[in-house]
């Protein structure tokens, strides 16, 4: 059984639906590529999933447990999102933005989150070297360090990464791309929402297309990545 | 002489201004909501005080702060959270919170009459140089400095407090990223009203008390976290010590009546010329 | 019980003359005041200071308070435009405190707390206007005619399409050659100019001005009347001025002691307020249109109406400055 | 030949050190349909902004048929003839479709007089876009595509000449995707000049006579839809890797 599940989910705002009937799964020690242009759905999913939103009609199975079910809107502990958009705190220092993640986790003891600190430290040694520096002082590209090690420390299993290279260089989104497929060799699920889909396919066990609000592929990356042109699925 | 003066008196109460300010500050970071119904918060407080200390100060104390403490969680309860349910607008918000304020300024004045209220002056005042200061003033700036240093630490220190801070920053980010906001919510009206306990104690012994005090205290420390810079707690204290300051140096010129007018005008001015407040928040870009 | 039933209406016209002409701003151009009380203040007071000074006049005591109000306006609308949306319900609440004190406390004018008494009342074209009945013409006609200014104005002007795109989203109303700050500019001192001609019947007809009603609290009356009745329709805040003012005379049949009237009636129209906000915020109004299809859909409230709208992606936008640092 | 409706030369725009736009220089030809395409973030709306008015260059110039639009308000490029649309729908919710155009139409006293005009010429474009028969709803009644066509009729009903559209057909499918392609190449035909970002390479290639290629800020290439979607390098930079 699949870490993440979701089946015959409809979302979107208002009385308009942003995607239909998607369908979609996130394994332990994979990493699934989500692309797709700019308003298929991406985002819409993700935040589905993430519990953000409020109309969405379908079923979304975390760790064998059904989390929309009677209308809740939980998010499921082990499930952390590190939204578009380079989101830290700005008037609060790494070391705050990056603890709070423990905090949306759930309650753990004092040790376990200075372990889970020191871990997410290491796989991302910005976040030591810059602790009591304010985030509206760092480059976009240490807010996206910070953003990810925040989703880290929470204890999650499975992490939803909403385009996280938009506006790096190409060598922090390499550096970034390998801090990831470290984790998915640790156990995580890693979802990822990437338009630069061969950036996506570097380090991509499946790939999901999306068009128009509908999964139009689902494949391994394997065999997406022996397609001859990808111009026809934009 | 009489400037510094006044001067000293103007410190004393912008310090009061500003516990009922950074109350005001710190529900709108969580809530949103320009929390009018601070002013029936004070009312409680002040009136749960002077009714019960003539039975003992201590009770009065606990009474009053257990009271402002309820009244803020059942705002949040009753009022706030029902009507955000249904997502409505900032102006419903405000309606409802301007509404729970008229109830509770005239149900008091039902009940202990529309009149002045006063409370004995407790210790009357000391010489410091050329300088009369009432024992009042040093213990409502003693008191505003305590309770503003506290509060910096919890929110420095705690987890909750980053929290409330973080609220401040940006609000959709706390929900995208799973954090309770409701418990940050319930814990910043809670604490945001229990902060407004002395503001109202110790103003009722230098000004006296009446039901329609509400209003002002709470436009007072409305214009005062805005104009400080929303999000800045710093900002409050220092536009709120501003006003009490430009209210009492501006009798110099004008008659006394005219100070809070004056003081208004200043923090309107700023509004104008500065509209990110006195201190405004780092940017998010 | 005749004089007292014409006393009423009168008082509930005058307010529904205010209360409209507040909606202008709450309703159509979302602009959240609560001190639109200073402006009927002013018209009052420039109608005492008329008939003291110059005579009886009511076309001259209504040019002089329209003119009046209109420039005093300006400084209002001054934060109107630099502080937008939520904020400016504070920076009103803040100016309407330092209007009263204005009002209280500059003696050689206004005549201090004591006021301005011997008003007389007003001729029309050498008519005067003695009779209490008089005045009833006089103060249902002002409401019909503000009222029907101000459906031309909304319904059949492009200013006052400007407006309300102005109100539901200013960015896209910018984007199509509206500018923020004008419209504003110019819908605070018409809404204030027609506020001022309500202060104009109340002072000829009262004969006595003093700062009671001016203030915050006048302020916050009118906006209850506009929020109550439903804001952003035409007949809301005449409903709302009704009710307010009619439904507390009723207590004035109840046994009740005289000094527990005022609290009562304020903790009504209090609780009023919020079970309505709790339900539904779109009024009174807003209660007839959801029995009534069709045209009456207009009616939906505008305090509830930015709810659900997608935040601004992307951009600090220059003209749309908010004290949230939007415009660093 | 064609002369240069839009002429941006070295525009730089950077937010808190983040060079969105680090120098751009990019022309429009009257009556030309012209498409933005490019990555996500390669800073496609923030040029946008930036001609509009609601961004200001840190540097450079946005130069509109001879006339610099530096410290111009958006209300004032609006007058001089560029309108455009947001990516987000954004429609006045609280007046009815009608008057939504009519928004677009009317500026100062003298379109009082020009109301019947105004409206016809609204009704028309209602028409055009398939709301002919909802002109009295409320906008905030509309569906999201009907919002979204609403928006469109919007800034062509105005008298603007070069029209700057923001993702028209983003959250579209099916018949709706049509109609908004469909009625781009009759902007076209009616003489005016647009200049759409869009992700739906589909509608790009047929309807766009030119196309410019951006990555971080930079515009990449320029050329037709066959020309470009031939390039395997540019597939490389829209589907992986950055600029090499």
């Amino acid at each position: 059984m699949s870490l993440l599940e979701v089946s015959g989910l409809t979302a979107g705002y208002g009385s308009h639906a942003a995607i239909h009937d998607v369908a979609a799964r996130a394994e332990r020690g994979e990493v699934t590529a989500l692309v797709g242009h700019n308003g298929a759905g991406k985002t819409t999913l993700l935040n589905s999933i993430a519990g953000v939103l409020r109309n969405v009609r379908g079923s979304v199975v975390f760790d064998g447990v059904e989390t929309l079910r009677g209308g809740s809107r939980r998010r499921p502990s082990g499930l952390a999102m590190v939204p578009q958009g380079m989101g830290v705190f700005p008037s609060l220092t790494v070391g705050e933005n990056v603890t709070l993640g423990v905090t949306a986790g759930g309650k753990v003891s004092k040790e376990e989150a200075a372990e889970r600190i020191k871990v997410a430290q290491g796989y991302l040694p910005l976040l030591a070297e810059r602790w009591n520096e304010r985030g509206g002082r760092l480059s976009g590209g240490q807010r996206q360090m910070v953003s990810i090690g925040r989703a880290l420390v929470s204890g999650a299993s499975c992490i939803l990464l909403d385009e996280p290279s938009v506006g790096l260089s190409p060598k922090l989104v390499e550096d970034m791309m390998k801090v990831f497929a470290t984790l998915r060799d640790a156990g995580l699920a890693i979802v990822l929402v990437e338009q630069n889909v061969k950036q996506a396919l570097t380090i991509a066990d499946r790939v999901v297309v999306m068009k128009a609000g509908r999964v139009i592929v689902d494949s391994s990356a394997e065999e997406f990545s022996s397609r001859e042109s990808l111009w026809e699925l934009f | 002489m009489l400037a510094l003066q006044l001067l000293v008196n103007g410190i004393a109460v912008g310090a009061l201004y500003a516990l009922a300010a950074v109350g005001v500050a710190l529900i709108f970071w969580t809530t949103r909501v320009f929390h009018i119904a601070h002013g029936a918060t004070y009312l409680i407080a002040a009136y749960t005080f002077v009714s019960l200390h003539g039975n003992s100060v201590l009770l009065a104390l606990v009474g009053s702060t257990l009271a402002a403490a309820v009244f803020g969680w059942g705002m949040n309860k009753f009022v706030y959270r029902p009507i955000q349910r249904s997502r409505e607008s900032f102006f419903t918000l405000f309606v409802a919170s301007f509404g729970t304020l008229i109830i509770v300024a005239n149900v008091i004045s039902l009940w202990a009459g529309s009149g002045p209220k006063a409370l004995p002056p407790p210790f009357g005042r000391v010489q410091i140089g050329f300088l009369q200061v009432t024992w009042v003033a040093i213990i409502a700036i003693v008191v505003a400095v305590v309770f503003l240093l506290g509060l910096q630490f919890f929110l420095e220190k705690t987890e909750t407090g980053v929290g409330l801070r973080a609220m401040a920053d940006d609000v959709e980010l706390v929900d995208l990223l799973g954090l309770n906001r409701r418990r940050y919510a319930t814990v910043a009206l809670i604490l945001g009203s229990v902060l407004v306990v002395p503001a109202a104690i110790l103003t009722t012994y230098v000004q006296g008390l009446t039901p329609q005090a509400g209003l002002r205290i709470a436009t007072i420390a409305l214009i005062v976290s805005i104009a400080g810079g929303v999000g800045s707690l710093a900002g409050a204290v220092v536009s709120a010590i501003l006003l009490g300051v430009v209210e009492n140096v501006s009798t110099l010129y004008v008659n006394a009546s005219w100070g809070t007018a004056v003081g208004f005008s200043v923090l309107l001015a700023i509004l104008v010329f500065r509209p990110s407040g006195v201190i405004p928040r780092p940017s998010a870009t | 019980m005749l004089q007292f039933t014409i006393n009423l209406l009168i008082m509930a016209s005058i307010a529904a003359i205010v209360a409209s002409s507040l909606n202008l701003l709450i309703g159509y151009t979302g602009v959240f005041s609560i001190a639109h009380a200073i402006f009927y203040g002013v018209g009052a007071y420039a109608t005492a200071l008329v008939s003291l000074h110059w005579g009886s006049s009511l076309l001259l005591a209504l040019v002089v308070a329209l003119v009046s109000s209109g420039v005093l306006s300006v400084l209002l609308a001054l934060p109107a435009a630099r502080v937008t949306g939520e904020y400016f319900v504070v920076v009103s609440l803040a100016f309407a405190l330092v209007a009263s004190t204005v009002f209280a406390q500059w003696t050689p004018v206004t005549g201090g707390p004591a006021g301005l008494v011997g008003i007389s009342r007003a001729t029309l074209f050498g008519i005067g206007l003695n009779s209490n009945e008089s005045y009833l013409v006089l103060s249902l006609a002002l409401l019909a005619l503000v009222t029907v200014i101000l459906y031309v104005l909304i319904r059949h002007t492009p200013l006052g399409r400007s407006l309300q795109a102005l109100r539901d989203d200013p960015l896209a109303a910018q984007a199509l050659g509206k500018n923020p700050f004008r419209l504003r500019l110019t819908a605070v001192v018409i809404s204030a100019a027609l506020a001022s001609t309500g202060g104009v019947v109340y002072a000829g007809y009262i004969a006595f001005v003093n700062a009671d009603g001016f203030g915050e609290q006048g302020g916050v009356l009118f906006m209850a009347m506009v929020i109550l009745g439903g804001a952003g329709t035409l007949s809301g805040p005449i409903i709302g001025a009704f009710f307010i003012t009619l439904f507390p005379a009723l207590l004035e049949f109840a046994d009740l002691p005289s000094q527990a009237k005022g609290p009562l009636e304020q903790i009504i129209y209090g609780a009023a307020l919020v079970l309505l906000m709790l339900v539904r915020p779109s009024g009174i109004a807003g209660i007839f249109s959801a029995l009534s299809p069709g045209h009456w859909r207009r009616a939906r409230a505008v305090a509830g109406a930015d709810a659900g709208r997608q935040p601004v992606t992307g951009v600090p936008v220059p003209g749309e400055y908010t004290p949230t640092g939007g415009a660093a | 030949m064609t002369s240069p409706m839009l002429e941006l030369t070295g525009v730089k725009k950077s937010f808190g050190g983040n060079h969105v736009i680090p120098g751009l220089d990019l022309t429009l030809n009257a009556g030309e349909v012209t498409a933005l395409i490019g990555p996500n973030g390669a800073g496609k709306t923030t040029i946008f902004n930036l001609i509009t008015g609601f961004l200001r260059p840190d540097e450079g110039q946005v130069v509109y048929k001879g006339e610099n639009l530096h410290g111009v308000t958006p209300e004032g490029i609006f007058r001089k003839g560029l309108v455009r649309t947001f990516q987000e729908v954004r429609v006045f919710g609280g007046i009815t479709v009608l008057e939504n155009v009519l928004v677009g139409r009317e500026h100062g006293f003298r379109s009082w007089r020009a109301t019947k005009r105004n409206t016809a010429a609204a009704m028309e474009t209602l028409q055009l876009v398939g709301l002919d028969r909802k002109v009295h709803v409320m906008a905030r009644d509309l569906s999201y595509a009907e919002q979204k066509f609403l928006s469109l009729a919007r800034v062509l009903a105005s008298d603007a000449e070069l029209l700057l559209l923001d993702e028209p057909t983003s959250g579209l499918d099916g018949r709706s995707l049509d109609l908004v392609t469909a009625l781009i190449p009759r902007l076209h035909e009616m003489g005016r000049t647009v200049l759409i970002i869009e992700h739906n390479l589909d509608v790009v290639r047929s309807i766009a006579e030119r196309i410019v290629f951006l990555e971080s800020g930079r515009v990449i290439a320029t050329g037709t839809g066959d020309e470009l979607f031939a390039r395997q390098d540019l597939a490389d930079i829209y589907f992986g890797g950055g600029v090499q």
